[in-house]
């Protein structure tokens, strides 16, 4: 058991550290207006320059072959710099890692290269009104056609869908609650798209409206049927522990303790507490990623670790909510704290990850 | 020992709920700045606290918690506390202050911006150690600063510091407790609408089959915002008494209220949105305004860490009495 | 609205307060072994002679008629002055109402004196081994003999019968969940009575078997058949408030200062905190008092009163063991932590109290 | 960068793991004050972290760290850490220490109480600026103070302080560090325990015609504490590696870990209780042993508050290092 890095994971650290100082832009225009969209486009398309926005993938669709442990590295450097947040979340952290999985080389090649540039921007299209939490209720369909499939349906609170390019979700190809449901992509063009506006009064959300849209065969991701196992089971590898990797815990954390340690030393051990939590998140990433790398799957351990740093990003925003009172408007402080209160709900609510945490890590009965 | 509001304390509230019932919709926090304004001065609302002689009611912070509570439950906007209560004890004397026909705005000290400035007629500034200032909304250079809430814009007030400047100490400290109680009653009435909201959508949304007020998780969350609510009214409550008696504790307990009545806001903001999900996230549910007022009035007259501090501190000297 | 106590009450306060500055021992030994119980119950006949057992209780059973403020005054008083646990209180504050209510005068005439002077210590005998939280599965019988009864059965957690003269407690008369429990006196002369050691090694807890004990018609409380609603309306009325009353936390909490106000202010502030918190139940129990003493009855508020005052406490007792360390051992604070432990549990625990708030305060769906 | 024990570190925890199964079972908690001593002696237990030259097998305390997870997890009794971990940094030269044939009893700075004085065949008091002291058990007064944990007795030393006493501060904090440490894998230990027991019963026991165990009340709980421990045992190996390499954060290092072992433990005490409901509350169950175990080693070594402040010390002395 060691935690040092390696001569060439230090370096990897140092070129990305340099290549941010010199690059990271002074902060843009929120992603979900339309200039801010373009914007983080344009820095997606830098990063892609060097290599840098998919740095875990293979070479040919546009990253570096780098290890989990270097991709944690190149995530720490990236939000310890004040980065922009990542246009293309939803494609190289939801979509990206099932599609090499369970993908044809085909529509890998089709579609990775343009993700890692943002050429593609995605938008997920899970959730409807009558399935949130319990998504196996959806009634999306799609309609066997020639060559391909016709989707009917109605998908909600698409992040990203607004400005978006594809989107990619789940319909049902037959009546089976959860073999029933089939994985598709699909381009957004003919896709009727109503953005919904946020909090922050910015359409982070879209309904999509599905009236015989059409999506070829080459458009299906793994087998018609398939559409649940591989949305879970990439939840139980990577994504639970890439959709949000400690590097931006540790970051908020060091910022807060900016905030905090000077003040109300009631306030000040609020914040070094979630201080050694981001440590606490980050070292239990690379325990989780040593396993991964050793061939392992995370399976419903990964809901843990959705519980803790979605619980951890709310408190450090009440904590620096707290701390800058009527000072918080117009701060990445506010924004932030908006976004959090939505880490509890996202991504399955924490509701639903404690049941998972109950029945599958402790086996408690249903 | 009579610690329940009175008829007339209770029916005031009554009167005021259906103002705002029927002047102050939801819809009417998308288009109006001042909605049920003029209604209220009707009812005499913007004079309950003035004595007689300056066409007030004369009544105490403790009689008008009640009506203050349902200007936070239906998220009235507009300076309303300022003109109705931070005003009548800091500058009483402000013509046709009783009769609601001067709009004020107010910075006490400590505080970095107005809320609601830009509506002001007349801008009262109590700064420590320069007494109280009373100038005409037009002689302020105002710069609007980003808030939380769009319905309580916040203001950086600059203005020329001329000779005008009347001393009282005593008075900004009794406004300071008095205003800090007063949002205090707001933020409670805040937080009960937002209960009563998640409530209701608990009852009708369904998941797996049933509604999802029946799951523990949500049921329980649920039934801790009511606890917090029921137990940081009694100290608003309390605040009230001890600020119109004047009590030695005053501050210490206007301090306890505010910090309890924001940590239960804070509270019901939070399981409001995570009882509704995605859609609580959204600009379109009307539940943003009643979020963003929590959130504001959490912030506004002091955070509850910064009252929290403020008794740790009385009882860190040991002051350790109690009102009563 | 108003928070003045009346010269009289000011008076009684003074009265009480004097009294107990002089008769008040030094910590009595625990009054679950045989020499604390008795010496527990000397305190209760010296309590009694001034009438300052039973405040609230009408005078000829011994009380002095006071009002519900007037024994809110003596709680503070008598947990400010540091005077004993009491011995009586699960027939004083779980029996004695629900005899008030629906007793006969002849039953009333009869034990609450005894009760009074705790010539009479009574035990609860509710749960049941299968039967806790659902205490309605209870099992435990009651057939028809000649002029009363005979109990069948297994009670459990039974707090102070390893030395109690007499229990109550609910027993099946018919088959009905609900409307089939009755309500039962008995002496535990009859009864075999298995103690059981608590965590602190003392007997706190009896086991109670039933093979035939007589109760004569005259021991059953109101109908056949009434149990559970008295059982029930009685923690809606006057149980809510005065299982716990503010006093004792009121106490706990300005000793947790004594501990806290010169630790670290991180630890100053959580015992601020619990101050306040305090106060806050004290002035709702003004609140309730004064709607009771108008008539109206508490209901499934009363829920909400135990969580906060079970979860404060144990708030305060927990911060203490975090203020004293391994200093702790040999304290009241660490009796009292331990006692806090349970109040979560004990009285209905406070995952039921929040079913009850959730159905019958908030009115969500079963 | 491989943060996982290896296999020889993890097999060195099994073998111990059996022993404590077979030797020490709850039972023996009853009866025994030292059970399992002499088996773990055989193993070589006590002289993992002695040096070869000394008899021992020359281990870091990370190697040892599963090991020492499973006395806590098996709640053993006697002065395991004291001896196993404390001694082989304070004393690392004492006689039979390396073969478990002599038991120790450690006070280390700041200390009140030394656990399980009674038992031992000698005394190391480290006290602050007074170097070392070894003396043997039979020199020192003990008087026995009450504790929390039966199987865990504390005791006041008094001795004569003759000139014995052996310099080394340095030696002194390196072996706070690692006592703190191998407390928090013990805590980590009890709060699986405690965990595991607990879900056990919430599988089994049955009210309202299911079992507990799947109402979100209980179950929701019971995941927290999963999470607590999941999140905490990583603090606990990263400040092993720390201490092991001498880093400059080592102390912090090892305070979060104490802080957030010993809150885990203590959170999966108080909902081991709440689960059980009252019969957790027995001396009948074995679980009050682990129960005590929890609150004993909390606070044994410095309270998870005492650690918590001197974490904020070092982030407010602006050290924000990280290790790695």
């Amino acid at each position: 058991m060691d935690l040092d890095f390696s001569p060439a994971e230090l370096d990897f650290r140092a070129e990305v550290r340099d290549w941010l100082a010199a690059h990271v832009p002074e902060r843009l225009p929120p992603m979900d207006t339309g200039e801010g969209f373009q914007a983080h486009r344009d820095w997606e398309a830098l990063l892609a320059g060097e290599r840098l926005s998919v740095v875990s993938w293979p070479r040919e669709y546009g990253g570096r072959a780098a290890s989990l442990i270097e991709w944690l590295i190149f995530e720490e450097e990236y939000w310890a710099a004040g980065a922009p947040a990542r246009v293309s979340q939803n494609g190289i952290f939801l979509l990206a890692p099932s599609l090499m999985r369970f993908g044809t080389p085909e529509q890998r090649r089709r579609w990775l290269p343009r993700m890692a540039t943002a050429e593609d921007v995605w938008a997920q299209a899970w959730s409807e009104p009558e399935a949130g939490s319990d998504l196996a209720a959806l009634t999306a369909r799609a309609e066997r056609a020639d060559g391909g499939w016709l989707l009917y349906g109605h998908k909600t609170w698409s992040s990203r869908a607004a400005h978006a390019s594809h989107g990619f979700g789940l319909f049902r190809t037959s009546g089976a609650r959860h073999k029933g449901l089939t994985y598709f992509l699909f381009p957004l063009d003919d896709v009727a798209v109503r953005p919904i506006a946020q909090l922050d009064g910015l359409p982070g959300f879209a309904e999509l409206h599905f009236d015989g849209v059409f999506a070829p065969d080459s458009m299906v991701l793994g087998e018609p049927g398939d559409g649940w196992r591989i949305a879970m089971s990439t939840t139980s590898s990577e994504r639970g522990l890439t959709l949000r990797s400690p590097g931006r815990f540790l970051a908020t954390a060091d910022r807060l303790l900016d905030l905090a340690l000077d003040a109300d030393p009631a306030l000040a051990d609020r914040a070094a507490r979630c201080w050694t939590a981001a440590e606490a998140y980050r070292l239990h990433t690379f325990a989780t990623a040593r396993r991964i790398m050793a061939g392992a799957e995370i399976g419903a351990a990964a809901s843990m670790g959705k519980v803790f740093w979605s619980e951890l990003d709310l408190r450090m925003h009440e904590l620096a909510m707290e701390l800058l009172g009527d000072r918080a408007g117009g701060t990445a402080w506010l924004d932030g704290f908006l976004f959090s209160l939505a880490g509890p709900i996202y991504a399955g609510t924490n509701e639903i990850q404690r049941n998972i945490i109950a029945e599958r890590v402790l086996g408690l009965p249903r | 020992m009579h610690f329940a509001f009175t008829d007339e304390q209770l029916a005031l509230g009554a009167t005021v709920r259906d103002v705002l019932r029927a002047h102050c919709p939801p819809g009417a926090l998308r288009t109006e700045r001042r909605p049920a304004w003029d209604r209220l001065a009707e009812l005499g609302f913007f004079g309950l606290l003035l004595p007689p002689e300056l066409d007030g009611l004369g009544l105490g912070l403790t009689d008008v918690l009640p009506a203050v509570e349902e200007t936070g439950r239906a998220c009235l906007p507009g300076p309303v506390v300022e003109t109705a209560v931070a005003a009548a004890f800091l500058s009483p004397r402000l013509p046709k202050l009783a009769s609601g026909g001067v709009c004020v705005g107010v910075l006490l000290p400590g505080e970095a911006y107005m809320a609601d400035a830009d509506l002001a007629d007349v801008l009262v500034v109590a700064r420590t150690g320069e007494g109280v200032r009373v100038l005409p909304g037009h002689e302020a250079r105002l710069t609007a600063v980003p808030g939380v809430d769009p319905c309580r814009p916040l203001f950086e007030v600059a203005f020329e510091a001329s000779g005008r400047a009347e001393s009282g100490a005593d008075r900004v400290a009794l406004a300071a407790r008095a205003v800090a109680v007063a949002t205090a009653a707001q933020l409670i009435g805040v937080a009960r609408e937002l209960l009563a909201v998640s409530v209701s959508y608990a009852g009708v949304r369904r998941q797996f089959g049933a509604a999802i007020g029946s799951f523990q998780a949500v049921r329980h969350r649920l039934a801790d915002v009511a606890v917090a609510v029921e137990f940081a009214a009694p100290l608003v409550h309390r605040a009230a008494l001890s600020v119109d008696r004047d009590a030695p504790t005053a501050g210490r307990d206007a301090s306890a209220a505010k910090a309890a009545a924001g940590e239960a806001a804070a509270l019901a903001a939070r399981v409001a949105l995570q009882t509704h999900g995605a859609i609580g996230y959204t600009e379109e549910l009307d539940l943003r305004f009643w979020l963003a007022r929590a959130w504001s009035l959490s912030a506004a007259h002091g955070t509850a860490a910064a009252h929290r501090e403020h008794v740790r501190a009385s009882l860190s000297a040991r002051d350790l009495r109690r009102y009563p």
